[in-house]
């Protein structure tokens, strides 16, 4: 019996001790029709079966030299990341409600808070809600009820309560995340607006005047934006403010080691801070378990979601931790609860930081400016091929949109077919950007891997009009 | 509390060998860029190695000690889960990369949505909700979808028991309902009366958990069904309790429309302090086509992700990606390391466990909410005699149980039963260490009678001395301040 | 600077309470001659690069599916083990001698004694030494020791005290072993005299009693043996003590989960068993680290090499542990010690305790005759190939020798080329085995694996005669 | 103690996933079977995980604490040495794998062969030796095999300081030779008198550890080498100390004609609660034909073992396969990361910790064995004072340090002076911890002249109290007893 302990003398002890003859007698208060038969599922396998099994399953799709970024990245992780996260006392521990057993998680989660707070420029961090998507959905209501108590104070304008809310998403952010949101918020009567972006690749400034015209509760955008670019994120904000809106940011971790803290954009800064915190020492993992982080300022504090915890003390008198301002929460709260949050993504708080205290300023910064420094190398490298042109001119931080000539879609397909992960097909999100890619190098990419990405996107193009099947040249590799 | 890791550092100090070299910024505009850097911390990577090492020694935890926290599931997570998630071509594996470089991982996907029709007999799962709170918004938005689809769109009310878990309420309101709460009777179950009354055109569906929160097992569930099914409503199947039922009876035979299932519980899957879970949803044929998106589709030998236009009514996206993927692939490694005698036996000694354990309790004179009925795979005590007798709490208990190294049950859950333990042992969890348990919660309890103030003052032999929640939130001091 | 965490600000304090200007000036006491320049080794690289590049060599020899054993063996291992072992309280502590700061390593170790000396029908066991080989090198010092003294007691003999003392070696034992034992014993005249083994591939008996005549101090001898065969182990020991010969067993642990412990061999038991615990739940690790195992007799205790844990009291009265019998060891009976073992493999004992506490005497027992139907399975598959023939018929353990019919390093070549490491090439060791490869199923070898070598194999024999260049049936594959 | 696993078991019990399902072994000659299951435990897979995660918790380790082991060189371990280390080409890769599937192994084994002799200034290197003590076996080996092999057969003697290592003797006496030792004077150096006096032609040879056991630099090694060569004997160097020098000063240039370098030590491979290590040799020009087998060889792009027929002199195996390949792997993970500068480093900042470290203490009042000589990269502190006047050992001093959460210095090494602490702080260790420990240490010191009681019977905030070594030797339980 793979996990459970029980010999059949423990068994025959344990029921006696309840005084029932056989342990499906336990079940006697579920009606007989209700009780199944065997479920229909596989018999069970050891552990060295199921590894063998999924094993082979993960050799098919491991990964060569990965220039795909689109919201997950490639980042070295050091070792001592999962070293550390893996121990049982923080993999194995439950939500730190008992304060005084659970010390270790609580005192990590406030120095995590402390560390995104800086990061961020803001004041105050949650402990993690599912990922950037989701931080997003949730800093959106987050705003409405912020706004709207602002706004009752007078503070914000008119103060006129519609049935729909709405909430301009100014430039390319993630569609994702957009969507995403719009699917979590639409059954609280908020509706998503976006600007969409021009020909530079960012907001489209008019429209997003336009927008504004009937002042939103609230203002997203996204920095650097889902292409790469830097939104021109001052003028958003001070737009956003005079017109009434509170501006939520979304950010990736790392940029903000190199980039202006979305604390100091404008004068007046963003006041919602949120984004996924995979940058910061979690592998892709296909996907998941990443996190979402979530910033604000003091005022805002009872309206983030979450938890959050707070340094406090003991009978003694000796400082500790505990988690803080609960009433904000489901458990508590019930209905009226800031979010309907639960379960986070607390062991990958743990990694991020002791991640961004490996790293520190200095090292976040070398590793931000480093993917910088390799995406433009890898764009030089890329464009030399004829054809391949950078589709938009603005300054990028670590992904690039690429126009490759032709339906991207395919590109990348046989790029991949050639070990190499090339870059997100920019038709699935934009139909307009059918023929590009977008690219993204992180520091993990070296010289080698830029130009095996160039002589296989060179052979793929070149090879553009005869589909490759047994060409000479292929014979070769 | 240890010394901060921002009291340790020193400026410019860092973990160097974690450092690559710097690369040119000086083509991005200057006023992009950041002026002053970040406070983070600034030490060296044995001092990082060394504070988050030692740090941990400071939580309980499965792998520690005794964890019989009710509702939460607290059993045994597989180390070999853990790796065969680790493992490159699933760690490594970008979430968009492309279908050929998928294959593995979907099937994996595929496999786990197969496994989880199985156990809960629905018709259709996706594994994309994050946990159960987001399978839960996911089930009532697909309510909400159906009766939109049918034009029936005056449904305002999702009917939850009044000893629902908080998150059953918060979703709904989350969804643009209203939560209607109606009252647990005296036995554990819904009062089937008051569930009647409440049930009527507004209502877009209930909620319930079954086993419910209160340990029992809902008796009257198909009539339950057959009320709000008559009345246009849709039920959903809150799968926290599944473990209790695994292998035993199954939702779907119980009338449910959708549901989730908390991986993290019944699938083994650890907790993290905190998080990360899963929250699968299950439906049946009628709410399979809300069901969010994406999920793993199979044809032939190959896999291919299920897109929105292959789903066309789906409510979505929940997240930027497809879920919690890691923890899928721990849960079907779990899954398949059970198989189908193992799952049966999971509900099963989950449940021997819970009953020997209320039992033996109610041998030494604790006093038991339902002494009527049978434990599922928790039990609810309460300590209301010993609130009123010696103005003790269930939480002053719960903090002596610390002191004995044993991870406190669940207190002051559910709401309606005063002072009282949610006990959740596991199957994973041995008869001794059921019996040290019993052992040191009566002797806790001797101590109310004959020391109640140390029993008030408790813990006494962990880091910290209890802790003031009240200062916490008055005084707010949610970051580290330099000195 | 990597790993170093001083701050300029740092090192002038330091600097300055030392009263030195430079760090340079603490190495003043070294005569300038003997100072060097800068060492000839390129300059750091980052974890991250690091990584990449052993990563890329790494993936070179990744293995397919492993027939090979010869002393090394490629079982499951549960993943506990090492997410156990990798924890930092066991993998960076130093040697217990601080027993109050060391309970959990002195407890582990107590516990691996009990289960080592359960497994090999002994009473005490060591703490490890280096490997099987240097166990049995060790073991036959000790035996010396142990004899010596019990010929001056006159229980065993004529007590003639000879320029060179002999150990007999009987049957096939690992021919590494017997060669690193030959080296580090031959400094103190102990000769090692080998029986070699007759047709039946096992101990060559006729032999065996010539060598017995003048009675040795010690015999050696591997159950299984080195070709996978039981040898007449009782037969051995009988002889050996009617001769006065102290008995040394070879021994596999897995094994002694389903074979007689040499405790238990002929009526008076082997008196020390050696041997290498990797398979107990250590990877092959290219070699080592791995750890050898020495169980003897209570009687015998003082003459065992390495370090020993005995359960003690505190001044309390509590029990707890700590290192004992440290008289024997070099740090306190220096020349004198009974071994110059130092460090030792303690990180791969505490892995092995963890691996047997998993296992149990049933979870092992269950892997042996796993280990022993799966090989002959695979022995069935491969002999069912024209020309492959079983080289000798007696009984066998999870190890055989095949007779291909041809040079056998080719053919592991071959087989190699074809991603299956095949087995090991006996020629190697013994010239009239050329033709023969020893092969090895443990329980991982699933049927698809056996299916899988019998294919590489019938295609390597087939094509035997026109070396395999680009053949029309390669093509297909 | 903890309880014993083997009492925290069930007849029966187990991990049942780990099982796979016996196989027939019919066949096997019933005589030749085990007739009783050997007596292991019977524990469920979380009981396992519990007991070995706890039982951890009653380790200190350099993860946990301040380590100052003297001779032990107790740094930081990298983690991403481990990662690499245990990579599945590596962890999985047989170490009798064909030469193909061998040549990423052997470019790393032979790299590291090269930073080795390029970090000792020796031509060439075997790291087939799996720890220092083995490396000594080897080296002393090679030395005899030498003057065997021009019939110089008559020399038996092997000189060590009598400040030597244990080890050095032994390993001498272990290849057949007498050690005999030279007296260390007043100032640490070896009595070069006395050393005089005892080379001769019986001597075979001579071991140093340069930085010396006492902690100090040994300034007439060049006048020692001379002595010693002159004499026709050959030097060996135990290069526990070598972090001390490296990239500073070179064994090769002080005439050293042998020597091993401990990994586990200078290369920050973890020792692993008292293993593994690895202690590779390297040997000039005169010695290197003797060097143990195998080792790696490059020839053009590929790599092959340097097997025995191309060895004609080697002294040949010490170990089944290659030595401790892990290891090795380990130390070369570490060298690379660590490159041209970081090794210079590691000698200077090791020095300076020991030289600040020393500096507080002598300020402090603590009498220091060679007050006239700089510290290497450990010094010897004495306590023969309190001993004197207060009755207190050195160990009494050590045990006391335990419960300031510190581990305790090498004590009563080296033997000659009296209740001393070696104290070798490394060069990972911060200012902060060294200053901490100087309070500790002082502390304690303190309390041996205020209440001498307390330091006698320490440690007072550990797992356990003092232990009692003498009744551990006396009353010989070295086996669990089954109650
Ligand atoms: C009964 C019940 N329902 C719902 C939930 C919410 O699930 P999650 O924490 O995964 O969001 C929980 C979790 O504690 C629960 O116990
Ligand atoms: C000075 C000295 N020499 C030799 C050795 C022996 O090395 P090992 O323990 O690696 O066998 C040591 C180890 O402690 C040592 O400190």
């Amino acid at each position: 019996m793979p996990f459970i302990p029980h010999t059949d003398q423990d068994v025959a002890t344990m029921l006696d001790a309840i005084g029932a003859p056989a342990i499906d007698d336990l079940f006697d208060e579920i009606p007989a029709s209700l009780r199944c038969g065997p479920l229909d599922v596989p018999p069970g396998e050891s552990e060295m079966e199921v590894t063998a099994a999924l094993t082979q399953r993960a050799r098919r799709d491991e990964p060569g030299p990965c220039f795909l970024g689109a919201g997950a990245y490639d980042h070295h992780i050091p070792a001592a990341v999962w070293d550390i996260c893996s121990r049982g006392e923080y993999m194995t521990a439950y939500t730190p409600y008992q304060a005084e057993a659970s010390q270790g998680t609580l005192q990590l989660i406030h120095e995590f808070q402390t560390m995104m707070a800086a990061l961020t420029g803001m004041e105050v961090a949650n402990a993690s809600v599912y990922d950037g998507a989701s931080a997003l959905a949730e800093s959106v209501l987050m705003a409405v009820r912020a706004n709207r108590r602002s706004r009752r104070r007078g503070v914000a304008g008119a103060g006129r309560e519609t049935a729909t809310i709405r909430v301009v998403v100014a430039g390319a952010v993630h569609p994702h995340y957009v969507e995403t949101a719009r699917n979590i918020v639409q059954g609280q009567g908020i509706r998503l607006e976006a600007t969409g972006f021009d020909a530079s690749g960012t907001v489209d400034l008019a429209r997003f005047e336009t927008l504004l015209a009937e002042p939103p509760a609230a203002v997203i955008v996204q920095q650097p934006n889902c292409l790469g670019l830097l939104e021109p994120v001052n003028e958003v904000v001070a737009a956003a403010h005079a017109a009434g809106a509170l501006v939520i940011a979304v950010a990736n971790p790392i940029s903000l080691a190199l980039l202006a803290p979305p604390g100091d954009w404008h004068e007046s800064g963003a006041d919602i801070v949120c984004g996924d915190g995979q940058p910061l020492g979690i592998p892709l993992f296909s996907g998941g378990p990443y996190f979402g982080y979530i910033c604000t300022r003091r005022e805002f504090v009872r309206q983030l979601p979450g938890r959050i915890v707070g340094l406090t003390e003991d009978t003694g008198g000796q400082p500790g931790y505990a988690l803080t301002l609960q009433a904000r929460e489901q458990h508590i709260r019930r209905g009226k609860a800031t979010s309907n949050i639960c379960t986070n993504q607390g062991l990958l708080v743990t990694a991020a930081t002791v991640y961004m205290s490996l790293l520190g300023a200095a090292g976040l910064n070398a590793i931000a400016s480093r993917c910088h420094a390799t995406t433009r190398k890898l764009v030089e490298a890329l464009t030399s091929i004829d054809g391949v042109q950078q589709r938009f001119t603005g300054p990028f931080f670590h992904e690039c949109v690429l126009d490759v000539g032709r339906d991207a879609e395919g590109v990348a397909e046989q790029t991949a077919a050639a070990g190499i992960t090339g870059g997100l097909p920019l038709g699935r999100w934009y139909p307009e950007l059918a023929n590009c890619l977008l690219v993204c190098a992180t520091e993990k990419r070296s010289e080698a891997d830029i130009a095996a990405y160039r002589e296989v996107l060179c052979r793929i193009l070149i090879h553009a009009e005869r589909p490759a099947i047994g060409s000479a040249s292929e014979g070769s590799r | 509390m240890s010394t901060s890791i921002f009291d340790i550092g020193a400026p410019g100090r860092g973990a160097a060998a974690q450092r690559p070299a710097p690369g040119d910024v000086s083509d991005l505009p200057p006023e992009a860029l950041r002026r002053k850097p970040p406070r983070l911390p600034e030490v060296s990577e044995l001092q990082t190695v060394r504070h988050y090492t030692n740090l941990s020694r400071r939580n309980f935890s499965i792998d520690n000690q005794f964890y019989p926290l009710g509702s939460c599931t607290m059993k045994y997570n597989p180390r070999g889960a853990h790796r065969i998630a680790s493992l490159p071509g699933f760690a490594g594996r970008h979430p968009l990369a492309e279908l050929a470089a998928s294959q593995g991982f979907l099937a994996c996907l595929h496999e786990l949505q197969e496994v989880l029709k199985a156990a809960t007999g629905m018709a259709a799962v996706s594994a994309a909700p994050m946990a159960g709170a987001q399978g839960e918004f996911a089930g009532i938005a697909m309510i909400r979808a159906y009766h939109d689809a049918r034009g029936d769109t005056e449904r305002r009310e999702i009917i939850v028991p009044d000893a629902a878990h908080g998150t059953n309420p918060a979703s709904a309101v989350m969804c643009g309902y209203v939560a209607r709460e109606v009252p647990v009777g005296a036995d554990g179950d819904v009062d089937f009366e008051a569930l009647k009354a409440a049930v009527g055109e507004q209502t877009a569906g209930i909620m319930l958990t079954n086993p419910s929160t209160c340990g029992v097992f809902e008796r009257r569930i198909a009539d339950i069904a057959d009320v709000v099914h008559d009345a246009g409503g849709l039920l959903y199947y809150d799968g926290a309790n599944l473990n209790a039922v695994l292998g035993t009876a199954r939702p779907g035979d119980m009338g449910f429309d959708v549901l989730h299932v908390n991986l993290h519980k019944t699938f083994a899957t650890p907790h993290g302090g905190g998080g990360p879970g899963a929250g699968p949803v299950g439906a049946n044929e009628r709410l399979a086509p809300y069901l969010p998106t994406p999920m793993a589709a199979k044809e032939g030998d190959t896999y291919r992700w299920v897109e929105p236009a292959d789903a066309p009514d789906s409510i979505g996206r929940l997240s930027a990606f497809a879920g919690n993927a890691g923890i899928l692939l721990r849960a079907l490694a779990y899954a398949r390391m059970l198989g189908r005698d193992g799952m049966r036996r999971v509900g099963e000694f989950a449940t021997l466990n819970a009953n020997y354990l209320m039992e033996r309790l109610r041998q030494q004179g604790f006093e038991l909410a339902y002494p009527e009925r049978r434990a599922s795979h928790e039990f609810v005590i309460t300590f209301r005699q010993e609130a009123k007798e010696f103005g003790i709490s269930a939480m002053d208990i719960a903090k002596r149980l610390l002191d004995h190294g044993i991870h406190a049950p669940t207190t002051y859950f559910p709401l309606l039963v005063p002072e009282c333990f949610l006990i959740e042992p596991t199957e994973t969890e041995t008869k001794e260490e059921l019996d040290a348990f019993v052992t040191a919660l009566t002797q806790v309890l001797g101590e109310v009678r004959t020391d109640p103030e140390r029993v008030k003052t408790a813990p006494h032999n962990l880091p910290s001395a209890r802790l003031d929640d009240v200062k916490a939130a008055r005084d707010l001091r949610l970051v580290h301040e330099p000195d």
